[in-house]
């Protein structure tokens, strides 16, 4: 019944329904690859160029415990193949490995897989596999779990979100022995190994995803340092030691099985509760702590406070060029001016998140830092620009042409996550003075509101990512169907650097094209970029050697808990 | 005789959301050992005031001992604790309410009720608590005791209930025993039965007893001493048949007129008290009773008279003997009129066709009832089953007369009030017909049904509950004229100061409300209503029965007066006979939905046919002091009916009653000239 | 008058053991009290309403990035919000939408509720069951969850949090006024009324329906409280309004991230909903002792 | 008596299948297509949507669906969620038990909390007791529960640590959500035990009681408590609608599981199906729960058992 053709756009919307939906978790979502927009409650997975702000631990670590851990939302399934939520890639990350791993540097490192080679049209990747892996469920762990994983995510049946996005451009594998198998591309991609990395493309048990079938993501069986335990929805989920593991990348600090007996993630979506239960030691940590929170934490001796930076799309808001007068440069660049992101910055994240210059985020390949502090806020010439478009300033202090009000139909999503729905308060109260009047309308139902009836003038948008290939979807001309192009802009020239860069194999030429995107989309104010989300964990101080992998996700391998 | 209670210059003041207010001044009043004392007064004159200062429950209440003393068997009660005085409670003094329903927790059984009483007073195991109970129900005259103390308050009849409240109060033998007004709420029949048992039981436990009652005729009946409260002040205190013989306060004269008179001839005027109490917040100066007395002076106006001792009597008047004076120059009179009227009588009997009382015989028929049933059906009666209905009026056929009055009484129960809402098309029939005048009523609906409505009005029991609180008196009188007359705003506003003028109300009254009236005068504003359309026909239905004895006078007088000066045809339902007597040209008894005897008013007293008269008539009270005789007490209480018993209705209760009267129905037959009774062996 | 000077000294020694269900005198009057303060705050709060700017002393709006949440000084009596906006400011201003709601979900739910019960308690019959049928059937259903799907369903605009509102509200008042219906009709002057030949629409019109109101204004008073307390339900479950100057409700459930560091940003919108609950329920409160002839005092 | 509660129970049935013919057809009036959710409506082809439609059966007339429906229903059918398909049973099967102790605890909290301020207050009545037990009572009505859960939660256990956060295991998670709850609740109860204190304090009774010479305590506690408790026991019942109702906040505040949270999700995805099972199964609920009042009732009133 639920069959997608079109993986660019569709998973938009069931990340949409999933988040709405955060309650009801399981198999259901169907879907296919793609962005990640404000609707949902997580950050779609990708790489991260980020490195993490792990905690390295010169005592030694103590074996046993459990570690309760509270989660800002449900997961909606915990199958790596049909998840859409970052939320759910923190719980599946614990049960599930991937063939490579990317390290700080961006470097791709062995994992399941123990070396590989890429042919010379760049169209197949043959991956040699470790051989003393085995599933949680005794499944051997060999090329036909490869092949099986990544070919259950082609088939419509299962419904894959993010994850076929992500092994785009994969089309079959060839098991060459046992533990030699042999990917194959349509076209070359340079972002295909270090995708592979996602915990999306997380290799799962054959055995039991064929026994489980859509009830996979319930029962999830892989080859992680922990297994899976039970799922009480809305309350907790529970993972336990894999004793035979000892498989661990070297990025990680404990290759071998985790000192943790236990993991218990609680569903704890209410702010005050989550940070309460840390702090009255209901849970030893906590995720996604609000900016007041650790300014406060970080001053508090019982607990520390880890940060992540995440990379790919900051926050931005997307300026609606089908409506009039957004369409044109002037009335965006008022726009532009007339917005001081960085009070905006300032006053709702307290210095804990940074400002976002650009379409891309520091930590990312091809980041142009010279963007940074290239755009002041300017309430003169904001108004100056509308006044040569012809709209002056009304009795009210609202801008007039023809005897029509200059208005801005600003959408957010619902809840307010990282204070999005006050960033449209405060433009409210900005624009208001250089005369635009901004109408705020708070939906649950993006879907429809955004992507189906296109009935906004302003809609934010942010997307967790590693390579800068992920500003296609969002600023490529869009296909028939495809939703990412918010702004909908359309540019022969911003569509050409897009398509280079997607297969440019000289690392500067490739950089170079992407600081051409950049300050494009910059001089043209497709977007306004607000901030770039740290992921952070609140933690009693006697949780030691929680580490974050590049994309920002915490690694419990090498966690324990200090007596 | 040993003095058990003294009560000195007790005063009582009451708190109210308008400051204090002196409900009782300074009264005075003894009872001794053995002694049956009756206090005597309207509404509003501090009797239950007086007996809750006894027991000291005032403090419950708002209320605050202002001055004077109470002495319970020389103990200070005024000076004693609340735990004291619990111990006292139930024990020495007990008490007997007016509402024996309400007087009982609903949710415990009458043995827990009486057990805790006598083990809150006596060191008793449960079990000898429990069978002293059980022979205290018996001795008051309930039945099946044991069966009773597992029973629920509300599962008992209004009398057992009382029965079982005078077992309470009797449980821990007190001395002295309070009653309330105990029967005021009870049918006549069971209040001759109440007072009886309480007489007899004052013997028997050596009590004595303080009864509070508005009823003259109770006093009369049972007091060894009467004294008389008006607005809180005593205004006389004598023995009993002095009092009633030759009353010291122009108060107390009123009082007997009232009642006395309705023994009177119908159209006679009642000679009422004027006026009505006055209200605590606003009491005369002087005399309280000054604005209602004939005998008002300028002293009376300013001075307020002292009970005076004389005789081993008490009055607060300064015009005692002008009063006796007036008194025995009226009783000459009286006596003769009596004289004239039995000889009378006594023609009347020699000679049945010369009646020598006017026959309204040659006016026609207004009404004309025949057949005719109502039945109720029983809630929670399951479909499928013979439905159980209550047959509240069942196959009743007589006529009223253009022009007459015609009473109907019985006790609660008996279906009067049911018939006469009938009547009126209230409520439809369930079978028969009625017709007034010379249409078909039950037929009747919608407008044409509305249209008669102009020719027949009701009067309510309830002052309070018939008149909308929202309206202001203009509006209410003015209902049926905008309803049925299109009237200008000037023309109605002229006809409701008529109607109001002519029930002896200001015209400026219109444009007041309801509550600002007193009983009487929101009854007479019913009045005004109901003749305002100029109807053939009025029904009063328990018209007078809320009202105080001086009230009820004044507004029988008015009935009277509008009748003669209307033409009115009433229909008067009452359970006081006294009243319906007065009133009426014909009275018709009903029991348990029958009609069971329809005759000539003074007939029907002289020379009651059916058995159930005949009880009825004995159970009046009468304030005639000279009248303590022998009663036929009516055994037993009015059966349900929902389960009316077979043959003759009465059967169960009639004293003369054979196993013919058990299995076949009388049907009405004459007995005399204009007189029908359903009674196989009629007296 | 000779007063038993003893017997009062010795009563008022006892004063103590007096029985605690005396309502004496010389209580100070407690409820009147209560009332005279529900009242003052009544009024001060539609006085905000109806006037904000002579009492709020910034603009609503206006956000002072340089004293981010400043805790209450002389300046912010209510400190500063997240936004810098002054709380007390918007607590004033914020009344307006927030009398709206609770006024208005009464007036709807009431008009509509009471129009049902009215009609249902009147005509009888068949259509009362059918009709109470319907309404014990909405009663099983939470309000809430109706107000909810209501206002999922139709988005959220002060319009429509006040119809989830009011319609979640309907069956208790339609119960109420169904049952004072029933019972003024069985009262003796509406059989008058009948015995005079009022018809039977005019019977319902002038005597039923002004007698049966009390408890219906009784119970909408106290929705008042009970309508600003689901509005203030739905913004927490997301489904609030977002405007330019927040209701209470969503001030409240906006600011409530922030209570371990800056308390007062929904501390006093909370106060403010608290008080004008509280003091609409004991208007409420005493309006029904009022307006209830059986708990009139003699 | 058998009779009258079997009546009670087939009428009873009579309101379950109405309400949920109510909200199927209120959910189906409501503006919005389920099918919105599942499907990108921007690249989907006109047959893709008709198939989906016709797959969920939402394609059919409403008397169609509405037969269907209720045909499963009397099996014991609730259907699937639209969203995920999961069974709609189980999963309210699985979640009911934590939202049944949290209204049980909160009914039990409110009553035993509601008539001990009411006695209070109406036997000291216009002394400072009095104000304090009103205040207290109208606090509970006049508190946003979230707000007043999130201060508990943040006073008992952020602050004081006595109590945990959040979580539906153990008795300890459930004090706190149960006295948010449960303070609502009790701020009904005084108002309506006070107020019947205060009535049953002026029947005639009470002075025959104290005229039998009864101390002040039994008066109050064994005669007139119990005639003012009777109102109050009808009560429980709407008491335990209104406990689910709050539940829907109270479960989001203290991360519980349980109905309240499944259904407000439900609600919000349009997921038919799970909305429909939980009002049917909360209107059983509270259908259930007011029968067992009515007849507990006419055992606790002795007046009511005579007319039954």
């Amino acid at each position: 019944m639920r069959r997608r053709n079109s993986y660019s756009g569709a998973a938009t919307l069931l990340l949409a329904v999933a988040l709405v939906l955060s309650a009801c978790a399981g198999g259901g979502n169907n879907g296919s690859g793609g962005n990640n927009n404000g609707a949902s409650g997580g950050e779609a997975e990708a790489s991260s160029a980020a490195p993490s702000a792990g905690q390295a631990s010169a005592e030694t670590p103590v074996q046993g415990g459990e570690l309760t851990y509270a989660l800002a939302t449900s997961p909606d399934t915990l199958d790596p193949g049909r998840s859409g939520l970052a939320v759910a890639s923190r719980v599946y990350r614990t049960i599930f490995d991937n063939l490579v791993v990317k390290d700080e540097n961006n470097e791709i490192k062995p994992w399941l897989a123990t070396e590989w080679t890429v042919s010379d049209d760049g169209l197949s990747y043959t991956f040699k596999l470790r051989q003393d892996v085995k599933f949680q469920d005794d499944t051997p762990f060999n090329a036909e779990a490869v092949k099986f994983t990544f070919d259950r995510i082609l088939d419509p049946s299962t419904a894959a979100g993010n994850s076929a996005a992500a092994l785009s451009p994969y089309t079959s594998s060839e098991i060459i022995d046992d533990y030699t198998i042999k990917l194959n591309l349509a076209s070359p991609s340079r972002a295909f190994l270090v995708n592979l990395t996602q915990s999306t493309l997380a290799i799962v048990s054959p055995t039991a995803a064929k026994k489980y079938g859509d009830q996979f993501g319930k029962n999830p069986v892989g080859t992680g340092p922990f297994r899976f335990v039970k799922w009480e929805e809305n309350a907790e989920i529970a993972v336990e030691r894999n004793p035979d593991y000892h498989w661990g990348p070297e990025t990680v600090s404990n290759q071998g099985p985790a000192y943790l007996d236990k993991i218990t993630f609680k569903i704890v979506p209410e702010e005050a509760t989550r940070i309460g239960s840390v702090q009255s030691k209901q849970v030893l940590a906590a995720e996604t702590v609000p900016p007041q929170n650790i300014v406060a934490l970080k001053s508090d001796p019982n607990f520390q406070l880890l940060q992540a930076d995440t990379g790919g799309l900051p926050y931005t808001l997307f300026i609606n060029q089908n409506k009039e007068p957004w369409n044109e440069l002037k009335a965006r660049q008022a726009l532009q001016y007339g917005v001081d992101v960085g009070t905006i910055v300032k006053t709702l994240y307290l210095g804990t998140y940074q400002q976002a210059w650009s379409a891309l985020t520091p930590g990312i390949f091809g980041y142009d830092a010279s963007l940074e502090n290239s755009v002041q806020p300017d309430a003169a010439k904001a108004g100056q620009l509308l006044d040569e478009l012809g709209w002056t300033v009304g009795a009210d202090g609202i801008r007039e042409k023809d005897g029509k009000k200059l208005t801005l139909h600003y959408v957010d999503g619902s809840p307010n996550r990282e204070k999005r729905n006050d960033i449209a308060v405060i433009v409210q109260q900005q624009l208001k003075k250089i005369g635009i009047q901004v109408d705020v309308e708070i939906t649950k139902d993006v879907l429809t509101k955004v992507f189906k009836n296109d009935d906004y003038d302003i809609y934010g948008n942010s997307q967790v990512n590693v390579d800068p290939n992920a500003l296609y979807q969002f600023y490529h001309t869009a296909a028939p169907g495809a939703l990412g192009n918010l702004a909908h802009v359309s540019d022969p020239q911003l569509d050409q650097w897009l398509e280079q860069g997607a297969v440019e194999k000289d690392e500067a030429k490739r950089a170079e094209i992407y600081k051409n995107v950049q300050q494009f989309i910059k001089d043209n104010v497709v977007i306004l970029p607000i901030y770039v989300f740290p992921y952070t964990v609140a933690a009693s101080n006697s949780v030691k050697g929680l580490a974050f992998d590049s994309v920002g996700y915490p690694q419990f391998g090498g966690v324990y808990i200090q007596k | 005789m040993e003095r058990l209670l003294e009560i000195n210059d007790l005063s009582v003041d009451f708190h109210t959301r308008r400051g204090l207010l002196r409900a009782l001044s300074e009264v005075s009043l003894t009872i001794r050992r053995g002694e049956t004392v009756c206090l005597v007064g309207e509404s509003g004159s501090g009797k239950t005031i007086t007996s809750k200062a006894v027991m000291r429950l005032l403090d419950y209440e708002n209320g605050r001992i202002a001055g004077g003393r109470i002495r319970l068997d020389g103990l200070d009660l005024t000076a004693l604790s609340q735990n004291e005085l619990r111990s006292l409670r139930g024990k020495k003094m007990a008490m007997v309410f007016q509402e024996p329903m309400a007087a009982f927790d609903p949710v415990y059984t009458i043995g827990y009720q009486l057990v805790e009483t006598i083990r809150r007073h006596e060191t008793r195991s449960k079990k000898e608590a429990w069978e002293h109970a059980v022979s205290l129900l018996a001795r008051v005259g309930i039945p099946e005791p044991r069966i009773r103390m597992k029973q629920y308050p509300g599962e008992l009849s209004g009398g057992m209930l009382q029965r079982a409240m005078i077992a309470l109060a009797l449980s821990c033998g007190p001395e002295l025993l309070i009653a309330d007004e105990p029967t005021t709420a009870l049918d006549v029949t069971i209040q001759a039965q109440i007072l009886q048992l309480l007489q007899e039981l004052k013997e028997e436990f050596r009590m004595s007893i303080l009864l509070i009652t508005h009823d003259l005729g109770i006093a009369a009946e049972i007091a060894d001493r009467v004294v008389v409260l008006y607005a809180g002040r005593v205004a006389e205190q004598a023995p009993a048949a002095e009092l009633f013989a030759r009353p010291h306060h122009p108060y107390t004269r009123g009082l007997l007129d009232s009642v006395a008179a309705l023994d009177t001839e119908k159209g006679e005027k009642l000679r009422s008290i004027a006026g009505s109490i006055p209200s605590l917040s606003a009491l005369p100066d002087g005399c309280l009773f000054h604005p209602r007395c004939p005998f008002a002076s300028d002293k009376c106006r300013n001075e307020a008279p002292p009970l005076i001792s004389r005789n081993g009597r008490a009055a607060a008047c300064w015009h005692t003997d002008k009063l006796l004076t007036a008194t025995n120059a009226e009783k000459g009179s009286a006596r003769q009129e009596i004289e004239l009227l039995s000889e009378k009588l006594i023609l009347a009997e020699k000679n049945p066709s010369a009646s020598p009382f006017e026959s309204p015989e040659a006016s026609p028929d207004l009404f004309q009832v025949s057949g005719l049933r109502k039945f109720y059906r029983l809630k929670g009666s399951l479909p499928g089953r013979a439905r159980a209905h209550i047959r509240a009026v069942d196959d009743v056929s007589f006529a009223i007369r253009r022009g007459e009055t015609f009473g109907l009484v019985g006790e609660s129960g008996s279906g009067k009030s049911t018939l006469g809402r009938v009547l009126l098309q209230l409520e439809k029939a369930t079978a028969g017909r009625i017709r007034f005048g010379d249409r078909e009523l039950t037929g009747l609906r919608g407008a044409a049904l509305r249209e008669v409505r102009k020719d027949m009005q009701m009067i309510f029991q309830d002052p309070y509950g018939s008149l909308d609180p929202r309206w202001n008196v203009g509006d209410i009188i003015g209902e049926p004229l905008r309803v049925h007359e299109r009237l200008t705003a000037s023309e109605k506003k002229e006809r409701v100061a008529r109607l109001l003028e002519s029930v002896g109300l200001d015209a400026s009254y219109a444009n007041r409300y309801p509550h600002e009236f007193s009983g009487g005068q929101r009854q007479r504003i019913g009045i005004a209503r109901a003749i305002a359309l100029s109807p053939k026909f009025v029904l009063a239905d328990e018209a007078v029965s809320a009202l105080d004895v001086s009230v009820q006078a004044q507004v029988v007088n008015l009935l009277q007066e509008l009748q003669e000066k209307l033409g009115l045809t009433y229909l008067f339902i009452a359970h006081g006979l006294q009243v319906v007597r007065h009133l009426s040209d014909r009275i018709g008894v009903m029991y348990l939905g029958k009609l069971v005897e329809i005759a000539p008013s003074r007939e029907l007293f002289l020379r009651p046919a059916h058995p159930y008269t005949k009880a009825l008539i004995a159970s009046i009270p009468s304030a005639d002091i000279g009248a303590k005789r022998e009663r036929i007490a009516l055994q037993g209480e009015i059966p349900s009916p929902a389960r009316p018993p077979s043959g003759c209705r009465f059967h169960t209760r009639c004293p003369l009653a054979t196993a013919r009267c058990k299995e076949e129905e009388p049907e009405l037959r004459t007995i005399g000239s204009e007189h029908v009774a359903a009674c196989h062996y009629p007296l | 008058m000779r007063e038993s000077a003893t017997a009062k000294a010795v009563l008022q020694k006892r004063k103590w053991e007096l029985p605690a269900l005396r309502s004496s005198g010389r209580r100070f009057e407690l409820s009147r009290l209560f009332v005279a303060g529900a009242v003052a705050v009544i009024a001060f709060i539609a006085l905000c309403a109806i006037a904000p700017q002579w009492i709020a002393p910034y603009s609503p709006t206006e956000m002072l990035a340089d004293s981010l949440m400043q805790a209450p000084s002389a300046a912010h009596p209510f400190g500063t919000d997240y936004f810098g906006r002054d709380v007390f400011s918007l607590v004033v201003y914020g009344s307006r939408d927030s009398l709206f709601i609770g006024l208005m979900s009464v007036v709807v739910g009431g008009l509509v509720g009471g129009t049902i019960g009215a009609l249902s308690g009147y005509i009888g019959g068949w259509f009362d069951t059918i009709l109470m049928r319907i309404i014990d059937t909405l009663m099983t259903i939470p309000g809430i969850l109706l107000a909810l799907a209501i206002a999922a369903a139709m988005g959220p605009s002060l319009t429509n949090i006040v119809l989830a509102v009011a319609s979640s509200a309907i069956p208790g008042y339609a119960r109420v006024m169904r049952g004072q219906t029933m019972s003024i009709n069985g009262r003796p002057y509406i059989t008058a009324a009948r015995s005079i030949g009022v018809s039977r629409f005019g019977i319902f019109r002038r005597h039923v329906l002004p007698n049966s109101l009390s408890p219906l204004l009784v119970m909408a008073t106290l929705g008042i409280g009970s309508s600003i307390l689901a509005g203030s339900g739905l913004s927490f479950l997301g489904l609030g309004l977002l405007k330019e100057i927040p209701d209470w409700g969503t001030l409240l459930s906006q600011g409530r991230g922030y209570l371990t560091v800056a308390w007062w940003i929904c501390t006093f919108p909370g106060l403010a909903i608290t008080l004008l609950v509280l003091a609409v329920n004991i208007l409420g409160d005493w309006l029904r002792d009022r307006l209830d002839p059986k708990r009139k005092e003699a | 008596m058998v009779r009258a509660i079997l009546g009670r129970a087939l009428s009873s049935l009579l309101v379950v299948a109405g309400s949920s013919l109510l909200v199927f057809v209120i959910m189906y009036l409501l503006p919005g297509d389920p099918v919105d959710s599942l499907i990108d409506p921007s690249s989907a082809t006109p047959e893709q949507i008709a198939s989906l439609r016709h797959q969920l059966g939402v394609d059919r007339p409403l008397y169609v669906q509405l037969a269907d429906y209720f045909g499963k229903l009397l099996q014991g059918d609730f259907g699937k969620s639209l969203l995920n398909s999961e069974p709609v049973l189980p999963k309210i099967v699985e979640h009911f038990p934590a939202t049944l102790a949290l209204a049980a605890a909160s009914a039990l909290l409110s009553v035993v909390a509601g008539v001990l301020l009411a006695v209070l207050s109406a036997v000291h009545r216009n002394r400072w007791i009095d104000v304090v037990a009103r205040i207290v009572g109208l606090l509970g009505i006049s508190m946003p529960t979230f707000w007043s859960g999130i201060l508990l939660l943040l006073i008992f256990s952020v602050h004081l640590g006595w109590l945990p956060a959040m979580g539906s295991d153990g008795w300890r998670t459930l004090v706190l959500p149960a006295a948010t709850l449960g303070l609502i609740g009790a701020g009904f109860i005084v108002r309506m035990v006070r107020n019947s204190m205060l009535e049953v304090v002026n029947e005639h009774f009470i002075v025959t009681l104290r005229s039998k010479g009864l101390s002040e305590r039994s008066v109050m506690y064994r005669h007139a408590l119990r005639n003012a408790l009777i109102p109050a026991v009808t009560m429980i019942g709407m008491l335990v609608g209104e406990m689910l109702a709050g539940a829907v906040v109270i479960e989001t505040v203290f991360s519980r599981q349980g109905i309240g949270r499944i259904v407000a999700d439900a609600i919000l995805a349009k997921d038919l199906p799970v909305v429909q099972g939980v009002i049917v199964f909360s209107a059983i609920v509270y259908v259930l729960v007011n029968l067992l009042v009515d007849i507990s009732y006419s055992y606790i009133d002795p007046r009511v058992r005579r007319a039954a």
